[in-house]
C-alpha cells in the first residue's frame, strides 16, 4: 500500500534564536552558481510511451487542494508529486538536480540560497511560471485563508523571507546557517499560481475540487467521485527533453482507481483490472501471490532493496509512567521483546531488525549500535535489580503485591499478531503486556497527551539527516502535543541536541549524531523494532522497468511519478503477448527479480 | 335504618376511550351514570341488563377497582372515597367479588391453596397452620375435596373453578359479595350446582349480595329485589316478584318477552326492534327512547326520573303509569 | 384520521431532538476530532522507508488550535453548538463535511442513487419473494419444501452478511469470474446502450444483492408464514369454505390479505433500510452508499456527515413507522375506519 | 418455583421436547456450551496430569509451575509438550495432555512454514493455526466461551433493566409511563451499532465495559414487550380478583403480573442470544470489540477473509458460527412453537 | 323422504398426544325438508362438530369424520368428490356460525362478501344482477338502510346486524338446508329474540330445513319441531320437540330441565342440580357415558352401551333404565 507521502512540516524552534538579517536587496554580484548537469542518467532510453497504467488507491481524496484540511490522503501523493520543486534530489547520487531552478547559489551567511528559474517552465495552462508565483508562494503559506498551521509556521519560522531580484531569479533565506545540501532540501518554495488562486475565508471550500495548474508531466483530466481519477500525460510537457525527465512519465494516461478493501484490490490485480500490485505484506507476497499466473510468467514479482531513511517504528516507553521510570525495567523490556521471533514467524523473515531510530539515513546513521537482543537473563538480572524479583501466580513479576505491567497503546490492527507474539515471549520474563488497540485519532491524542504507558507506533522518517530536539529535548518533555512522548528529560542530551542543531559542519554533525544515537540507545527508551529496507511488487508482464529496476530511494517501483518515480512503460506488443498466452495457458518465462544493488549490508 | 350496608348515590363512572390507532380523538363511555340503590343485610339484588349497560363496570365501581367519576358509595354509614389506604384495605376485605370467567380471575400460576391463602396472607390473618386449616374448610365449605388445595385451576373444569373463586371471595368473611355475571359461563347441569352453593353460602353467612347476571331466569331464581340496567342507568328497581309479573317500563317488559322459555312461542307483542345504542353517543333523553314503541315528543327531550307510587317499585319512564292502564 | 397523522408528525420534534441531541453529545465527548486527524496524518509512519522532504512533529501554538477549534466549530459549549446546528438542520443546511469541505447534503445525494438502488431492490425482492414462499410453506406446512426452505432460510439469517459477501466475490468474481469484483457500473458504462446498461447494472449487483438479501429472508418469510397458518385456521376460512371455495380459492381472495397485514406492519421499519446499506457490504462490493460513507466519517470523525446521516435515517425511521400505520390501515379496514363505525 | 413448576410451563415443556429439532438443539448447545466453561480441560497447553519424580501435579487451574520445578533451566512456565516429548522415554514422569494441547493465547510456530500453519495431525492442530500460530480450534473453542457468556450476561442485564422497566411502565402508566416511552423511542432510534463504533473507537473496550455498553443500548426492546405484557396482565380479572382482595401494588406485580408475563419472555432468549453473538462477532470483525489477545470469533472471522487462501480459517469459523446460530434458531422455533402452538388447520 | 339423513356419524379429534378421540359418536338423525330440528346439549358435547361434520368443514389434520354416511336428497356426501362438495355447499346447503364477528372476513365489504357465494354458484350472472340480489337480501334479512351497509366492514356494524349479514349470505342461494350453529349464543337476549324471529320468518317464507344447534333448552323448544339431546358425543334423545320437553325419558334430559331455574322453580329454592362432570374424552365410561352423573345409573349402565329405544311416543331414547325411570 502507498506510504503516506508527506511533505513540508513545520516545527517551532524553541529557544533558538532568530537570525535578523535580511535577504539583500540587489542580487550580490558574487554567488557562485552551481547546477548538475553530469550526474548518470536514471531512465532508461528504451521506454515507450503510451498506455494507460491502471493503479489504485483506498480511500478517495476528499480534496484536491495541494494544502489544507484533509490534503494528505493517500491520492496526494499523486497530486504533490506533479509539482516540480526548485531542485530534486538525484535519486542515486543525493546530489542536487536542476528542477524549475537551472542554477543555485548560496549567500555568504551561511542561511540563503538563490535560484535562477527555468524560463522555459510552464503551468499547466501554458502561463510561465515567474518568480512572482513563488513569492506569491510564500504569502500563500504564510495565509491563515488555506488552514495549514503547521505550513504557516514552517513558512514563517524556517522560511524567513523570498525576494525576487527578477523575473526568473528569487533569493530564498532560512532562519538557521545549515549545510548546503539540507538547505537546498529544507529552505525551499514551491511556486504557487498566482493566476489561479484568491485568497480570502472561503478558499478552503472554492478550491477544494478545482484542478490547480501544475508544472509536472501530468494533469488530472478526469474526477469520478467515488470510482476514479484520471491523469493524463501533458504532450508537450516543458521538461520533457530535460537530462533527468526524458524517457520517464511514460503512460498517456494513469486512472486511479478506488478499491477499498486491499483483498479485493488482489482480485482486481489477478483478473489483470489493475497492472501493479504491491506485495510488501508477507502474507501477500509469499501466500496470495501465488499460482497460474505467477508460475505461468504472466505476472511478475520483484523484491528490490533501496536505500532510504527508515521509519522511526518501535515501542516508545514514557519515562513518566512508573514502572517505566526505570531505566532497568526500560532495559529488561527491551531484553524481553521477542523482535526476531516475530521476524522469523508472522513477518516469514522478510523484515529486518530496526537497530537505531535512524537507520537508512547515510553517513549520520550510527551503525555500530545494535539494537538489544531478546535475552531472557539479561532482562531477569535488570529486573532483579529493579527490584521485580518475585514472581506472582501467573508467573508475572510482582513487587510491592502489584504485578509488572505494561499497557501498550497501538492502533494498527493488523499488527495484533505481532503483539501477541511478543506478549506471550515477555511472559516468560515475566512481564505482562497489556494490548490496547484503539483506533488512530483516539491512540494519537492519548499520546499526544502523555497519557500512554507504552506507544506501539512508527513516526514518519524522511529528510536527510536525523532529527533529535523533536523525540528527545526537555522541552518537548512532560508537555502535551510533542513527539517526545517517552518524556526523556536528559539534560546531557539536551545539551548536545543543541550543539547538533546549530553546527553547519556535516561531519560535525555525523560524529554528533553518532553520538546521540548513543545516548538514546542508552537511554533505553525507544526500543527500535522493524524496517523493511526494500520495496516488493508484482506486475504484469507488460509493465517493463529500466534495466536497473529502480534507484537508491525507490520506495515503489510503480510509482508513475515523483522525484525517483515514472521510470516504467507499457509495452504493448508484451501485452497483446501475454494476453494471447493467458487466454490459451500457455507458459511464458517466470519472472521472479530480487535486486540487492543497493541493500546496505547489516 | 341499621339494616342498610350499602348505599350508592348518584354513582357515575365514565371512561375516556380511546378508539383503533387512529380514532385519537377520545370518546367519554358514561358506563355508568347517575345510579343509585341501597342493599341491606342479607338481601341479594339483582342487576340486569343487556352487555355494555353498565352492570359490571357498577360492580367494580363500588369496589373501588374503578375509581367513580362522581358520585357516592357508602358503606355502613361511611364514603368510601375518603378513606386511606388501611381503611381501603379494610373495605375491601368486607366487599368481595366473584368473576364471570374462572379461567381468567384465577391466577393460573398459583396452586390453589397459594390461592385461597393469598386473601389471608394480604390481611395478615392466622399463621400458617391455621391459614392451612382455613384453606381446608373453605374447601369444604365449597364442595372440594381437600386434595384440590396443591392443584393448580388448569386441572379443574369451570365449575369448579368458580367454586375457587367462591371459597377464595368467602375466604375473609366478607359482608357483601359482588356476584359479577358468576354463572354466565357455566353449563345449565354445574350453572345449577353454583347457584345451590351461592345460595347456602349467603344463608351460612349471612351475606348482602349484588347478583349481577344478563339471564333473567337465574336473576329472578337469586334475588329479593331487582335493577334493570339500560345504557348506564337504572331504568326501573324493585322487588323481584313485583317486576316479573307487573314490569312497568317498556325494556323490562321486552327483556321478559324475550327471554325464551320452554313450551312458550315468543311473544309478538312486546319484541324490542333495533340494536343497542352506542353508550358514547346514548341517545337524549330517556334512553331507550330510540327503541321503545311508546315513545312520544316528550321522551327524546327530558330525562325521566326513576319514581315511584309506593316506596318499592321505582320505574324511569314518562309514561309508565298511562302504559299501565292502557295494558 | 389526518388529525392522528398531524399529531403523529409533531410526535417526531421531541424524538427527533433527543436522538439528535444525544448522538451530538457522544460526538462531543469523544476524543479525536477532526484536529487530531489532520495531525495523525501528518506525523504517523507506515511500514516502509521513503526519501521525504519532510520534516516530522511540530508542534501548534494555542491560538494555532484555537483557531482550528474555531472552524470546526468546537469552541462554543456543546448546548449551543446543538441549537447551532439544529438550527440549520431547521432550515435544510447540514452543514460541511469537514474532511470533503462540501455541503454534506450534497454528499450524501450524490450517494443516494446508489444507496436507493440497493435499498429499493431488496425491499421488492424480499417482498416478492417471502410472501409467495411464506404463502407455500404455511399451506403446505410440514412438506418437504417447508422443511428445506427453513433450512436455507436459517442458514442465510445465521451468516453475517458480510461472510457472505466475501464467500460471493472470492467464489463468484475471484475464482470463477462469472461476475465483476465489484463497483455499481462499468468504467465504460456512458458507451453502451439502454439495454446494456441494465445489463451492466444487473451484473454488477447480482451478488451485493444476494449478500443483503439472504439476511432478511428468514424473518418476513416466517413472519409470513406463521401469519398465514394464524389465517387458515380461522373462523371467516371456514365460512369461506362453506361458501363452496376451494381451498385455493379461499386462500387467494381471503387469507392472503389478512395475512399480509403483520408484515405491512415491518414495511414502514424497512423503509429506514432504504438508506441504511451495510457498510460492511458497500465495502467488500465497492459500492459508494450511504452505510459506507456513516462508516467512514464515524472513523474519520467527519461529525457534520455522521449528524447528517442520522438526521436522515432518524427522520426515514421516525416516517416510516407512520407509513407502517398507513400500510395497516390500507389493507386492514378495521384500522382505517377504527374511528367510526358504531359498535 | 412457581415459575417452572406449574401445568401451563410443565405443557410448553412438553411440547417443547415434542419438536425433536429444537429439543436435541437445546441439548446440544447446553452440551456445548458446559464443555466450553471447561475449556481449560480441553485445549490448554497445560498439562490436565503430570507425574514427575512420583509427584502428582494438576496444573489446569493452578498456579504457574516453571521449568525449574520440572529440574529444567528456564524460570518461565513449563512447556509441557516439550516435557510430555521428554518424559515420553523416560519412566517415572508421564503427562497427559487435553485434546488439544495448545492454549488460545500460545503462538506455536512450526519451523520451516510460516503462519497461519494448515490443519494436521501431526502437529495436533486439528483446525490449523491463525497469522500468529494460534490453534484455531482452541480459539474457537475459547471464542465460543466468550460469545456465549457475553450474549448471556447481556441478556440478563437487558432483561432485568426491560423488565423492571417495562413493569413500572405498565402498571403505574400515567406520567412515568409517558416520559419512558419518549425515551424508549429516542433510545431506540439511536443507530446502536453507530454509537457502540464511536465510543468503542475511543476507548478499547474490555469485556465488561463493552458488555456495559451493549446493555445500555439494547435494554429498550424487552420493555416495551413487558409494558405492554404488563397493561395486558393488569386488565385481567385475577389481578383485578388480588386488588378486590386489598392485594398491595408490589404484591400484585410480583405475585401475579411479573410470573405470568415474564415467562413469555423466554421466546424472545433464543433471538437475544443470537443477535448477541452476532453483533459481538461483527464487533470484533470490525476491531471495535474485545481487545487482543482475547479469543473471538469476530477477529478470527476477520483473519480467515483476509487469508482466503487458508480455508481452514474462515471455513472453521463460519461453519462453527453457522452451526452455532442454526441451534439456536432452531432452539428459538422450538420454543416458539411450546408457547404459541401454531396448530396447523385447514378447511377444505 | 329425508332431506338429510345422518347414519352413525361418528367424528374423531386429534389431541395434543397425536392420539386420535372419537368425540362424536355414532350419532344418527334424519331432517325432512322444510322442518327445523334442533340440536341441543352442553359445552363440549360435540353438537357443533357433527353439525360441520355434514359439510366436511372440520378443520383438517385435527379433526375427521371417521364413520357414518350422510345422504342429501338421497345423494351421499360423505362419498361426493371435493368438487360436487363444494356444489353443495352455499348453494343446497348453507351454514351460519356462532360468532359472526370472527366468521365474516375483516377486510371484505359486505356486499363483496354476500355477492361471492353468487359469483361462485351463478358464474353467469351479471354483476349488476347480483348486486340487486345482494341489496334485497340485505332488505330481506332487515338491515336498516342496505343502501348504506354495502360498502360496510364487519366492524362497523353490531353484532346483530353481522349476524344479519351471515344469514343474508347464507339465504343468498336458497338453500334447502340451513345449519345454524348457535347463532344466537354471542348476541343480547332482545337481539337473539330478533334473529331467532327472523329465522322462523324466512324458513317458513323459502320453505328451507333447518339443523339449529343450540346449548338453551328454552330457545330450542321455541324454534324446533325435532330435537336431539347430545350428551359426550352421543344422541341421549332424539324426539319431537313438545314430546321431549312435555315428557322427557332419558335422565339427562329430565335433570337438565330440572336444574333449569325459571318460572316454574320459587326464588332461591336449591335448583336440582346434577353433580359431578362430563367424563373428559380420555376416560369415557365403558357403558352409558351419562352412567357417573346418573342417579339412576346401575351395572347394567356401567358396562354396556345403551341401545337406542323407541318410546311409545316415537322417541329414541339411549338408556338402558327409562322404562323403570318412567314409573
Amino acid at each position: 500500500m502507498r506510504n503516506l507521502i508527506l511533505f513540508l512540516l513545520g516545527i517551532t524552534l524553541g529557544s533558538l534564536s532568530l537570525n535578523t538579517l535580511a535577504l539583500p536587496e540587489k542580487l550580490p554580484a558574487d554567488l557562485v552558481w552551481q547546477t548538475n548537469h553530469s550526474d548518470p542518467v536514471f531512465a532508461d532510453p528504451n521506454a515507450q510511451r503510451g498506455g494507460r497504467f491502471r493503479t489504485f488507491v483506498s480511500t478517495f481524496p476528499l480534496t484536491l487542494r495541494l494544502v489544507g484540511p484533509d490534503s494528505n490522503g493517500s491520492f496526494a501523493g499523486y497530486m504533490r508529486a506533479n509539482n516540480l520543486s526548485l531542485v530534486g534530489i538525484h535519486p542515486n547520487t543525493l546530489k542536487p538536480i536542476p528542477e524549475l531552478a537551472t542554477e543555485w547559489a548560496f549567500g555568504t551567511d551561511g542561511h540563503s540560497i538563490y535560484f535562477r528559474l527555468d524560463p522555459e517552465a510552464r503551468w499547466s495552462d501554458g502561463t510561465p511560471v515567474t518568480a512572482d508565483d513563488y513569492v506569491f508562494g510564500l504569502e500563500f503559506m504564510r495565509s491563515k485563508f488555506i488552514l495549514a498551521p503547521w505550513y504557516n509556521n514552517y513558512f514563517s519560522e524556517i522560511i524567513t523571507d523570498l525576494v525576487k531580484y527578477d523575473d526568473h531569479t528569487i533569493g530564498i533565506e532560512g532562519a538557521t546557517p545549515k549545510p548546503d545540501d539540507e538547505m537546498l532540501f529544507e529552505y525551499s518554495v514551491s511556486p504557487v499560481p498566482k493566476h489561479f488562486h484568491k485568497l480570502d475565508e472561503n478558499w478552503v471550500r472554492d478550491y477544494n475540487w478545482r484542478i490547480e495548474p501544475n508544472t509536472g508531466p501530468y494533469i488530472i483530466t478526469e474526477i469520478r467521485k467515488g470510482k476514479y481519477v484520471e491523469l493524463s500525460r501533458k504532450q508537450d510537457w516543458w521538461a520533457n527533453e530535460k537530462r533527468y525527465f526524458k524517457h520517464r512519465y511514460n503512460p498517456d494516461h494513469i486512472r486511479v482507481k478506488l478499491i477499498r478493501d486491499l483483498n479485493i484490490a488482489y482480485q482486481y490485480f489477478r483478473k489483470g483490472e489493475l497492472d501493479t500490485f504491491p506485495l510488501l505484506m508477507p502474507r501477500f507476497w509469499h501466500k496470495k501471490a501465488q499460482g497460474d499466473i505467477y508460475e505461468k510468467g504472466y505476472v511478475g514479482k520483484i523484491k528490490f532493496y533501496n536505500d532510504v531513511p527508515q521509519p522511526i517504528s518501535g515501542l516508545f516507553l514514557n519515562e513518566d509512567a512508573p514502572p517505566l521510570d526505570d531505566i532497568n525495567v526500560r532495559y529488561a523490556i527491551a531484553h524481553a521483546l521477542n523482535v526476531d521471533k516475530v521476524i522469523n514467524t508472522v513477518l516469514h523473515g522478510d523484515y529486518e531488525r530496526l537497530q537505531t531510530a535512524h537507520d537508512g539515513y547515510g553517513d549520520y546513521s550510527n551503525t555500530s549500535i545494535r539494537a538489544r537482543e531478546f535475552d531472557l537473563k539479561k532482562a531477569a538480572s535488570y529486573l532483579e535489580k529493579a527490584g521485580w524479583d518475585k514472581r506472582g501466580n501467573e508467573g508475572i513479576r510482582v513487587k510491592d503485591g502489584k504485578p509488572l505491567s505494561v499497557r501498550i497503546t497501538y492502533y494498527n490492527s493488523g499488527h495484533n499478531d505481532r503483539l501477541v507474539i511478543l506478549a506471550q515471549e515477555a511472559r516468560k520474563a515475566g512481564i505482562d503486556f497489556q494490548l490496547q488497540l484503539l483506533d488512530m485519532s483516539a491512540a494519537f491524542k492519548q499520546i499526544m497527551e502523555n497519557k500512554h504507558q507504552a506507544a506501539w507506533m512508527g513516526w514518519a522518517g524522511g529528510g536527510l539527516s536525523p532529527r533529535y530536539w523533536e523525540f528527545y529535548h526537555s522541552d518537548n518533555a512532560h508537555k502535551s502535543q510533542t513527539n517526545n512522548v517517552t518524556n526523556t528529560d536528559n539534560k546531557i542530551l539536551d545539551e548536545k541536541i543543541m550543539a547538533y542543531r546549530t553546527a553547519t559542519e556535516k561531519s560535525t554533525r555525523v560524529t554528533l549524531a553518532h553520538e546521540l544515537e548513543q545516548m538514546v540507545h542508552d537511554q533505553g527508551s525507544f526500543i527500535p523494532t522493524f524496517k523493511v529496507p526494500y520495496t516488493r511488487e508484482a506486475f504484469w508482464r507488460w509493465i517493463r522497468l529500466p534495466a536497473s529496476y529502480g534507484t537508491r530511494t525507490s520506495d515503489a517501483l510503480f510509482d508513475p511519478l515523483g522525484g525517483s518515480g515514472g521510470l516504467f512503460w507499457i509495452d504493448k506488443d508484451e501485452q497483446q503477448k501475454t494476453l494471447d498466452a493467458k487466454q490459451y495457458g500457455e507458459a511464458l518465462p517466470t519472472i521472479m527479480i530480487i535486486d540487492r544493488d543497493w541493500a546496505v549490508a547489516p | 335504618m341499621s339494616d342498610l350496608i350499602l348505599d350508592v348515590q348518584n354513582l357515575q363512572l365514565h371512561f375516556s376511550q380511546r378508539r383503533g390507532i387512529f380514532g385519537r380523538e377520545r370518546a367519554v363511555v358514561r358506563a355508568v351514570d347517575n345510579v343509585s340503590f341501597q342493599l341491606r343485610a342479607g338481601e341479594t339484588l339483582g342487576l340486569v341488563g343487556e352487555s355494555g349497560c353498565g352492570k359490571s363496570s357498577l360492580g367494580k365501581a363500588i369496589l373501588n377497582l374503578h375509581r367513580p367519576t362522581n358520585g357516592r358509595v357508602i358503606y355502613q354509614g361511611k364514603d368510601i372515597a375518603g378513606l386511606t389506604d388501611r381503611a381501603m384495605r379494610e373495605y375491601r376485605r368486607s366487599l368481595q367479588i366473584i368473576f364471570q370467567d374462572p379461567f381468567e380471575s384465577l391466577n393460573s400460576r398459583h396452586t390453589v391453596s397459594a390461592i385461597l391463602e393469598e386473601p389471608l396472607l394480604i390481611h395478615g390473618i392466622g399463621d400458617r397452620d391455621s391459614r392451612r386449616k382455613r384453606v381446608d374448610a373453605l374447601l369444604d365449605m365449597v364442595g372440594l375435596p381437600s386434595s384440590a388445595s396443591s392443584k393448580y385451576p388448569h386441572e379443574f373444569s369451570g365449575g369448579q373453578r368458580q367454586r375457587i373463586g367462591i371459597a377464595r371471595a368467602i375466604a375473609l368473611k366478607p359482608t357483601v359479595l359482588i356476584c359479577d355475571e358468576a354463572v354466565s359461563a357455566l353449563d345449565v347441569s354445574v350453572q345449577a350446582q353454583i347457584l345451590n352453593l351461592l345460595l347456602d353460602i349467603q344463608r351460612e353467612l349471612h351475606l348482602s349480595m349484588l347478583f349481577i347476571s344478563h339471564d333473567l331466569g337465574v336473576v329472578r331464581h337469586m334475588s329479593d329485589r331487582i335493577a334493570v340496567m339500560y345504557l348506564g342507568q337504572i331504568v326501573e328497581i324493585g322487588d323481584a316478584q313485583a317486576i316479573y309479573q307487573q314490569a312497568r317500563h317498556p325494556y323490562t317488559q321486552g327483556l321478559l318477552a324475550a327471554i325464551p322459555k320452554i313450551g312458550h312461542t315468543p311473544e309478538e307483542t312486546s319484541q324490542i326492534g333495533g340494536d343497542i345504542p352506542s353508550p358514547m353517543a346514548p341517545p337524549s333523553g330517556c334512553r331507550f327512547h330510540t327503541r321503545c314503541a311508546y315513545a312520544q315528543e316528550k321522551c327524546k327531550a327530558e330525562v325521566p326520573s326513576l319514581t315511584a307510587k309506593d316506596d318499592r317499585h321505582f320505574t324511569a319512564c314518562h309514561f309508565w303509569e298511562e302504559l299501565i292502564h292502557s295494558a | 384520521m389526518t388529525g392522528y397523522f398531524v399529531r403523529r408528525f409533531l410526535l417526531i420534534i421531541p424524538t427527533f431532538i433527543g436522538i439528535t441531541l444525544l448522538v451530538f453529545a457522544i460526538t462531543r465527548v469523544v476524543p479525536g476530532g477532526p484536529i487530531e486527524r489532520l495531525m495523525t496524518q501528518i506525523q504517523l509512519g507506515g511500514e516502509t522507508g521513503a526519501l521525504h522532504r519532510s520534516q516530522g512533529g511540530g508542534t501548534l501554538s494555542d491560538e494555532q488550535l484555537d483557531e482550528l477549534k474555531r472552524y470546526y466549530g468546537f469552541d462554543k459549549p456543546m448546548l449551543s453548538s446543538y441549537a447551532i446546528w439544529l438550527k440549520k438542520v431547521v432550515q435544510f443546511d447540514l452543514g460541511l463535511s469537514t474532511r470533503y469541505q462540501d455541503p454534506v447534503w450534497q454528499i450524501i445525494k450524490e450517494r443516494f442513487p446508489i444507496s436507493i438502488f440497493y435499498g429499493l431492490t431488496t425491499l421488492i425482492l424480499t417482498y416478492v419473494v417471502c410472501i409467495p414462499l411464506g404463502l407455500a410453506k404455511g399451506m403446505y406446512h410440514g412438506s418437504a419444501l417447508d422443511s428445506w426452505s427453513s433450512a436455507v432460510v436459517f442458514l442465510g439469517y445465521a451468516l453475517p452478511s458480510y461472510v457472505i459477501g466475501i464467500a460471493l466475490i472470492s467464489l463468484f468474481a475471484g475464482y470463477w469470474d462469472i461476475f465483476p469484483l465489484g463497483g455499481f457500473i462499468s468504467d465504460n458504462y456512458d458507451d453502451l446502450s439502454t439495454f446494456g446498461k441494465a445489463a451492466d447494472i444487473f451484473h454488477h449487483s447480482v451478488l451485493p444483492l444476494i449478500a443483503y438479501l439472504a439476511g432478511s429472508f428468514a424473518v418476513t418469510t416466517l413472519m409470513m408464514k406463521n401469519s398465514l397458518m394464524d389465517n387458515l385456521s380461522s373462523d371467516y376460512m371456514r365460512t369461506a369454505t362453506a361458501k363452496g371455495l376451494s381451498r385455493g380459492e379461499s386462500v387467494r381472495g381471503h387469507a392472503l390479505r389478512n395475512s399480509l397485514i403483520p408484515v405491512a406492519t415491518s414495511f414502514g421499519n424497512n423503509i429506514s433500510l432504504l438508506l441504511g446499506g451495510s457498510f460492511l457490504i458497500e465495502t467488500i462490493f465497492n459500492i459508494d452508499g450511504i452505510g459506507l460513507l456513516g462508516y467512514e466519517a464515524i472513523i474519520e470523525r467527519d461529525y457534520p456527515i455522521v449528524m447528517g446521516i442520522l438526521v436522515i435515517s432518524s427522520l426515514l425511521y421516525l416516517i416510516g413507522n407512520i407509513l407502517s400505520d398507513i400500510c395497516v390501515a390500507l389493507v386492514d379496514p378495521r384500522i382505517r375506519f377504527g374511528g367510526r363505525g358504531a359498535a | 418455583m412457581s415459575l417452572f413448576n406449574n401445568p401451563v410451563a410443565r405443557k410448553r415443556w412438553q411440547r417443547f421436547r415434542e419438536s425433536r429439532r429444537g429439543y436435541f438443539s437445546a441439548w446440544i448447545l447446553l452440551a456445548l456450551t458446559l464443555c466450553s466453561f471447561g475449556a481449560e480441560m480441553l485445549a490448554n497447553n497445560r498439562a490436565l496430569v503430570v507425574i514427575h519424580n512420583g509427584e502428582w501435579h494438576f496444573p489446569t487451574y493452578g498456579d504457574v509451575l516453571s521449568g525449574k520445578d520440572f529440574g529444567l533451566d528456564y524460570s518461565y512456565e513449563v512447556n509441557y509438550r516439550e516435557l510430555k516429548s521428554q518424559s515420553a522415554g523416560s519412566d517415572g514422569s508421564w503427562v497427559l495432555m487435553p485434546p488439544i494441547p495448545f492454549s488460545p493465547l500460545e503462538t506455536d510456530l512450526i519451523a520451516g512454514d510460516f503462519p497461519p500453519h494448515a490443519p494436521s495431525l501431526d502437529s495436533r492442530h486439528y483446525l490449523g493455526t491463525d497469522t500468529s500460530g494460534r490453534d484455531v480450534a482452541a480459539r474457537l473453542i475459547y471464542g465460543f466461551r466468550t460469545a456465549i457468556t457475553f450474549s448471556l450476561l447481556l441478556l440478563f442485564f437487558n432483561y432485568a433493566v426491560g423488565v423492571a422497566i417495562g413493569c413500572m411502565m405498565g402498571f403505574w402508566g400515567g406520567a412515568f409511563d409517558l416520559v419512558f416511552q419518549r425515551i424508549i423511542e429516542i433510545w431506540s432510534n439511536i443507530p446502536f451499532l453507530y454509537v457502540i463504533m464511536i465510543v468503542a473507537s475511543v476507548i478499547t473496550p474490555g469485556f465488561w465495559t463493552l458488555l456495559f455498553i451493549m446493555a445500555f443500548f439494547g435494554w429498550t426492546s424487552m420493555t416495551w414487550y413487558m409494558r405492554t405484557a404488563t397493561y395486558k396482565e393488569v386488565a385481567r380479572d385475577y389481578v383485578m380478583a388480588a386488588r378486590a382482595l386489598g392485594a398491595s401494588g408490589p404484591r400484585i406485580v410480583f405475585r401475579h403480573i411479573l410470573p405470568n408475563s415474564v415467562s413469555t419472555l423466554v421466546t424472545f432468549v433464543p433471538f437475544s442470544v443470537a443477535s448477541g453473538i452476532t453483533s459481538l462477532t461483527a464487533l470484533d470483525y470490525l476491531g471495535f470489540g474485545l481487545p487482543p489477545p482475547v479469543s473471538s470469533w469476530g477477529e478470527l472471522l476477520k483473519q480467515g477473509t483476509e487469508n482466503l487462501e487458508s480455508l481452514w480459517l474462515v471455513g472453521s469459523v463460519v461453519v462453527a458460527m453457522t452451526v452455532i446460530l442454526m441451534l439456536v434458531a432452531y432452539i428459538g422455533e422450538a420454543i416458539r412453537d411450546a408457547y404459541d402452538p401454531r396448530k396447523f388447520s385447514f378447511y377444505e | 323422504m329425508s332431506l338429510l339423513s345422518v347414519q352413525g356419524l361418528s367424528v374423531a379429534i386429534r389431541g395434543d398426544d397425536g392420539v386420535l378421540h372419537e368425540l362424536v359418536s355414532a350419532v344418527s338423525f334424519d331432517i325432512a325438508a322444510g322442518e327445523t330440528m334442533g340440536l341441543v346439549g352442553e359445552s363440549g358435547c360435540g353438537k357443533s362438530l357433527t353439525a360441520m361434520s355434514i359439510l366436511d368443514l372440520l378443520p383438517k389434520p385435527q379433526a375427521l369424520r371417521s364413520a357414518g354416511t350422510l345422504s342429501f336428497k338421497g345423494e351421499s356426501i360423505s362419498s361426493a368428490s371435493p368438487r360436487r362438495l363444494r356444489e353443495i355447499r352455499g348453494k343446497n346447503i348453507a351454514v351460519i356460525f356462532q360468532d359472526p364477528m370472527t366468521a365474516l372476513n375483516p377486510v371484505q365489504t359486505v356486499s363483496q362478501q354476500i355477492s361471492e357465494v353468487l359469483a361462485i354458484h351463478f358464474p353467469e350472472q351479471s354483476k349488476k344482477c347480483r348486486a340487486d340480489r345482494v341489496l334485497s337480501l340485505l332488505h330481506e334479512v332487515g338491515i336498516p338502510a342496505p343502501q348504506e351497509r354495502l360498502s360496510a366492514y364487519p366492524h362497523q356494524l353490531s353484532g346483530g346486524m353481522r349476524q344479519r349479514v351471515m344469514i343474508a349470505m347464507a339465504l343468498a342461494c336458497e338453500p334447502d338446508l340451513l345449519i345454524a350453529d348457535e347463532p344466537t349464543t354471542a348476541l343480547d337476549v332482545t337481539i337473539q329474540a330478533q334473529i331467532v324471529r327472523l329465522l322462523k320468518g324466512l324458513q317458513a317464507k323459502n320453505g328451507m330445513a333447518m339443523l339449529f344447534i343450540t346449548h338453551d333448552l328454552a330457545l330450542v323448544s321455541q324454534v324446533s319441531d325435532k330435537i336431539a339431546v347430545m350428551y359426550a358425543g352421543k344422541i341421549a334423545e332424539y324426539g319431537s320437540a313438545q314430546q321431549v320437553f312435555a315428557k322427557p325419558h332419558h335422565p339427562y334430559t329430565q335433570s337438565l330441565l330440572a336444574a333449569l331455574p325459571g318460572a316454574h322453580h320459587p326464588p332461591k329454592s336449591p335448583l336440582l342440580a346434577l353433580e359431578g362432570q362430563v367424563p373428559a374424552i380420555q376416560d369415557m365410561p365403558k357403558g352409558c357415558r351419562f352412567v357417573n352423573r346418573c342417579p339412576h345409573a346401575a351395572d347394567i349402565c356401567r358396562e354396556e352401551i345403551p341401545p337406542q329405544d323407541i318410546t311409545t311416543d316415537a322417541t329414541v331414547v339411549a338408556c338402558h333404565r327409562w322404562k323403570e325411570i318412567a314409573q
